[in-house]
């Protein structure tokens, strides 16, 4: 569920950037300040742990489908929520770089989805409590089960929330979080299952370890006001941010810079090409009863703003041409990739 | 028993990143033969023996395992005769006692539990661990450890026994009870190692292997004498053979 | 061959990659570093139905590339890889957008399928993006760029030993991986419970592990900051070059290069 | 100079699961002597190493470094005394290149960056790797991850280096150049291994553990020719030894 570049609007992505910087400002000053400097190589091992197990595959029972591990309980457990944070925005930020997974500006909103609801919801409010300094095999099971599933409904709704502010998917919120959510479910019980066993059978073998974190105070334990008033800061800033984007079109960024070169294209007459259009369609029944006006029901879904439909405009020769450019665009790529071989090939 | 033959031939093995590990190898492996496979770190030999199992499949070449080719109908079959032994024991015990951990191969054979049972209690009793079925192997010390991933790999009686660097970080005691028991087997045995003093004590042929190819196969004894050989695959002789440092003087009682 | 080996071979041939030495791999990293960000963020800010104007990105990626020495095969195999999450939810908009876009001729092509496409490439020319400073710097030299750049430096830190230790960790999980399907059989998946031994020793050799690169830390002064002694220097030559590609960006951004191509020939022809 | 005596005086250990590793041992090494720490697998060898730089702190008994006895507050500047090299050169080169690996320590004494480069060449000059500055130690083989581990150390400049079995995993010639290497150094050598023939090669003196106590401590060829203290131990003549007729005393000279 990793969050892609090219579904995302550079509001939307830069929001969460600041947001998810900050965020590792601040786990930096706090692991930094409380050091203890154990946890610099352990956060940077366990790292790479967590990548080594992501790629071995479990066959998930009863459904013949393979499952691996997500690893952020794992790591609020055995670091605490600061360094695993830290950890876990670490092991992202290589999968995005190095498998393409996600994506540059996508990074800020998958280190937030995956990182923050485990360590700052699920380990504070539901591990630690449950589990506590008395850690029992059942207990563990409940606390890192339960603490999963929580986590990753909040990561899927994050998904669906940022997916859809963005605009690119045309995805209403509703369907998608309801396919979202379920999923998760199943993914967020199998993820605490799994780490309920790993967590087990490290705390049979080496029982000090986990009493350690447990009991290591100052990266272990968070004061909660604190998380609740980042949290709500961080929930207002978002969402101001966003509406204002939002409000003022659906891509915020795309339609100020419009507005600054005042572009040309935007200036289209709105009833010609509609009235052409439908006589068209009318001809080609390409597309049979989907309603060109612009309150049809499937469009006011999926954007409430009405001005929408205004500034993509149709205009046959407009499309023509933007469609000439483009397979010349293209042409002069292709050419340019294959003389760079032919070089490549004779030096 | 032409099924226990080990036949390599113009085996090629170039890793992804474009690593030419093996470079064109041929030998053949009787029945019973004991064989070590020698060289320099990084000639090869690890990526030689994975292909002898099938965990890697001939990129170029061919293995045959007895009356059959290595291919992917076939793999499942020759992992069955063919037992691998790992470097580091590590590796290879994964389970939560010694008991789950010896009997995971022979249930994943699909057997009856009372062969799984017979099975796993004569692995124990001829590597000599049968006392510690119970324990979790990461409890083990460095020679239990070693001893019962060998009786991972019995009880699934394979006719072929691979082995990497059997003998490293054991104590000498360790060592030299490993030694004993692998004499003991009369296995075809396929061992590739640094210890070039095990090999004397186990293996009548030796094959020599730098960069990638075969720099030398013939009769342990003869390898071990020829100097310039040794020197070029970065070897040295057995130390058994290089003589006594008190008797040639280069130290003083 | 196993996904979890699949993966160690990207790692190391993206950095040999990075090893070559090419004038686009000699650029300052943090140059770098910045002509990327400027690039994902002009392609992602196109609007939700753009495509033949994103396409002269394509052209200035294929030229890095060639310059950079980059394979473009390997490219496109990764970017084919990684494609199905956006592939999955952009394929929802022909679905559910229908509204009529564009007109070929008799054919009138939907918003949903314009910003589908849309979808496909921002997705190519931003991952390919990524993978090419990738190929082209190291892992390395970006996250002291970052640093440079602000970046808290323990989360350098913390990113250069993850980086360390991938190699090391994937090497061991491989191993233990290999010993395991050596003794599966046609039981070719892996039970949950096996899996969690598994992965729980792996762990437990991973605590080990840092335990001892702790003590190797202790030993050598370590007392709790990481100091990396390097050098940047930022040239002449690197200022021009990210004044060049940033203005390029922002031109092809802001102007519609194909369209004006497509008018002028149209209008040639007609 | 008796600042690089190294003293042990009674000292036990416990780890937290209750296993005694440690129990009670005593000795005192002199400057410039080279000793050998040698033992079964679990004996006790690596927890008594991991004394002597303080990694441990002793839970009864004591540790004096030279003048200072090993406390909290002593353990800084102990720890620059004591150079220590690992089994695994993985977990001592943490650092994405070589050079920032042998800088590390040198950066971290508060060095002036030209001191830490004079340093740094020099280390890796004496170890012979200096072509090797700017590359990833991932990607290094066996013998250049362990001669790059000994710079990072020498860099240090450490009056007593410290070692945890140096020579395993190594093939025979790697493994030559590193004694070699190591011969080269006048620092006070204190060597824990299974390879008795690396310790005939570099140590006067050796200590013998056996289950967390001292079994013998002297010369080396003395207690090498105690068959029964060593099979006692679990230890076996070093392999040059065992080979020759004279020393077994099958010929009399
Ligand atoms: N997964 C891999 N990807 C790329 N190259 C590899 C991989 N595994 C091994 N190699 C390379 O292949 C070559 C042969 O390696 P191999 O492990 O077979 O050597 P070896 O003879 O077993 O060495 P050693 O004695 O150190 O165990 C080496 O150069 C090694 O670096
Ligand atoms: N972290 C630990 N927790 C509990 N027991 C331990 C730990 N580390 C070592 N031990 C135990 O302490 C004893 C001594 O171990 P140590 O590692 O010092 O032996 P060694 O002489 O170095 O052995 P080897 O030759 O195999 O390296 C062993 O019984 C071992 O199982
Ligand atoms: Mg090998
Ligand atoms: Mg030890």
């Amino acid at each position: 569920m990793h969050m892609a570049d090219a579904l995302l609007s550079p509001a939307v992505g830069g929001t969460m950037w600041v947001a998810t910087a900050g965020t590792i400002a601040h786990c930096a000053k706090k692991v930094q300040r409380d050091l203890d400097d154990r946890k610099i190589p352990l956060m940077g091992v366990l790292g790479a742990f967590i990548f080594a197990a992501q790629m071995i595959n479990f066959t998930i029972p009863a459904t013949g489908s393979s499952g691996h591990l997500g690893g952020g309980m794992i790591l609020a457990i055995l670091l605490g929520p600061y360094a695993a944070f830290l950890t876990i925005a670490s092991v992202l930020t290589v999968q995005a770089l190095f498998f393409a997974d996600g994506g540059l500006l996508a990074l800020g909103c998958n280190i937030f989805n995956l990182g923050i609801f485990p360590c700052f919801i699920s380990y504070p409010l539901i591990y630690k409590p449950i589990a506590g300094r008395r850690p029992s095999p059942t207990k563990i099971a409940i606390g890192a089960t339960l603490g999963a599933v929580v986590a990753l409904q909040l990561g899927a709704l994050g998904v669906v929330v940022e997916t859809v502010t963005s605009g690119i998917s045309s995805l209403p919120l509703k369907p998608f979080l309801s396919v979202m959510l379920p999923i998760h479910l199943a993914i967020g019980l199998v993820e605490g299952l799994v780490t309920t066993a790993v967590v087990s059978f490290v705390w049979k073998a080496r029982p000090e370890i986990l009493e350690l974190t447990a009991a290591a105070k100052p990266l272990g334990a968070l004061n909660l006001r604190n998380v609740l008033a980042g949290l709500m800061v961080a929930a207002v800033v978002t969402g101001g941010a966003l509406s204002w984007f939002a409000s003022s079109s659906p891509d915020g960024l795309e339609w100020s810079m419009f507005k600054v070169t005042g572009s040309e294209e935007l200036d289209a007459p709105e009833e010609g090409v509609h009235h052409t259009l439908a006589t068209l369609q009318e001809k080609t029944a390409f597309l049979p009863d989907y309603g060109f006006k612009q309150s049809s029901p499937t469009e006011s879904i999926e954007n409430s703003e009405p001005e929408t439909s205004s500034w993509p405009m149709i205009d046959s020769g407009t499309s023509t041409s933007g469609l000439v450019g483009g397979i010349l665009t293209l042409m002069m790529a292709a050419a340019l990739g294959l003389l760079f071989k032919r070089r490549a090939h004779t030096v | 028993m032409s099924h226990h033959i080990v036949e390599v031939t113009d085996l090629t093995h170039t890793y992804p990143d474009g690593t030419m590990a093996v470079r064109g190898i041929s030998f053949r492996i009787h029945h019973g033969e004991s064989v070590a496979v020698v060289g320099a770190n990084g000639a090869g030999k690890s990526t030689l023996l994975l292909h002898l199992n099938g965990y890697l499949t001939p990129q170029h070449g061919s293995v045959r395992i007895g009356d059959f080719p290595l291919t992917k109908a076939t793999v499942q079959d020759i992992r069955k005769t063919v037992g691998m032994i790992f470097q580091d024991p590590d590796d290879q015990l994964f389970m939560p006692t010694v008991y789950d951990d010896v009997a995971f191969g022979p249930l994943n054979l699909g057997l009856p539990p009372e062969e799984v049972e017979i099975r796993v209690q004569d692995a124990l009793v001829r590597t000599a661990v049968a006392h510690l079925r119970e324990r979790p192997p990461y409890k083990l010390s460095g020679g239990e450890k070693r001893a019962v991933a060998i009786a991972t790999v019995l009880a699934m009686t394979p006719d072929i026994l691979v082995m990497d660097e059997p003998s490293s970080n054991l104590d000498p005691r360790a060592r030299r009870t490993l030694i004993e028991l692998l004499a003991g087997f009369h296995h075809t045995k396929i061992i590739a190692t640094h210890d070039l003093d095990m090999v004397l004590d186990l293996c009548e042929r030796t094959i020599v292997i730098h960069e990638g190819t075969i720099m030398a196969d013939g009769p342990t004894l003869d390898i071990f004498n020829d100097m310039e050989l040794l020197a070029r695959s970065h070897l040295e002789k057995p130390f058994r053979l290089q003589g006594c440092p008190i008797c040639s003087g280069e130290l003083s009682r | 061959m196993a996904k979890i080996e699949s993966a160690f071979f990207d790692l190391s041939y993206l950095d040999a990659l990075a090893r070559r030495n090419t004038c686009i791999h000699r650029l300052d990293p943090r140059i770098k570093v910045i002509a990327t960000a400027v690039f994902v963020i002009c392609v992602v800010s196109f609007h939700k139905y753009a495509i033949s104007a994103m396409l002269p990105f394509a052209l200035v990626l294929v030229l890095v590339m060639g310059l950079a020495e980059v394979p473009a095969s390997y490219v496109a195999r990764k970017l084919l890889i990684v494609s199905p999450f956006a592939v999955m939810v952009g394929i929802f908009n022909p679905l559910l957008d229908h509204q009529p876009l564009m007109q070929l001729g008799p054919i009138v092509i939907s918003g949903g399928w314009i910003s589908f496409f849309s979808i496909l490439l921002r997705f190519s020319l931003t991952v390919s993006a990524v993978l090419l400073l990738i190929a082209s710097t190291g892992f390395n030299a970006v996250c002291m760029a970052m640093v440079k750049l602000g970046m808290p430096r323990i989360f350098a830190v913390q990113l250069l030993m993850l980086y360390r230790y991938i190699f090391v960790l994937v090497d061991e999980g491989i191993r233990i991986h290999q010993a395991r399907a050596l003794r599966s059989f046609q039981k070719r998946g892996l039970s949950m419970k096996t899996f969690s031994h598994l992965v729980g020793q792996l762990l437990l050799r991973t605590l080990d592990r840092a335990q001892r690169i702790h003590l190797a830390m202790l030993c050598r002064g370590f007392d709790g900051t990481i100091r990396i002694q390097r050098v940047f220097t930022i040239t002449k030559g690197d200022l021009f070059f990210l004044a060049n590609c940033c203005t390029v960006l922002f031109l092809l951004r802001y102007f519609d290069l194909p369209l004006y191509i497509g008018r002028l020939l149209t209008r040639l022809l007609s």
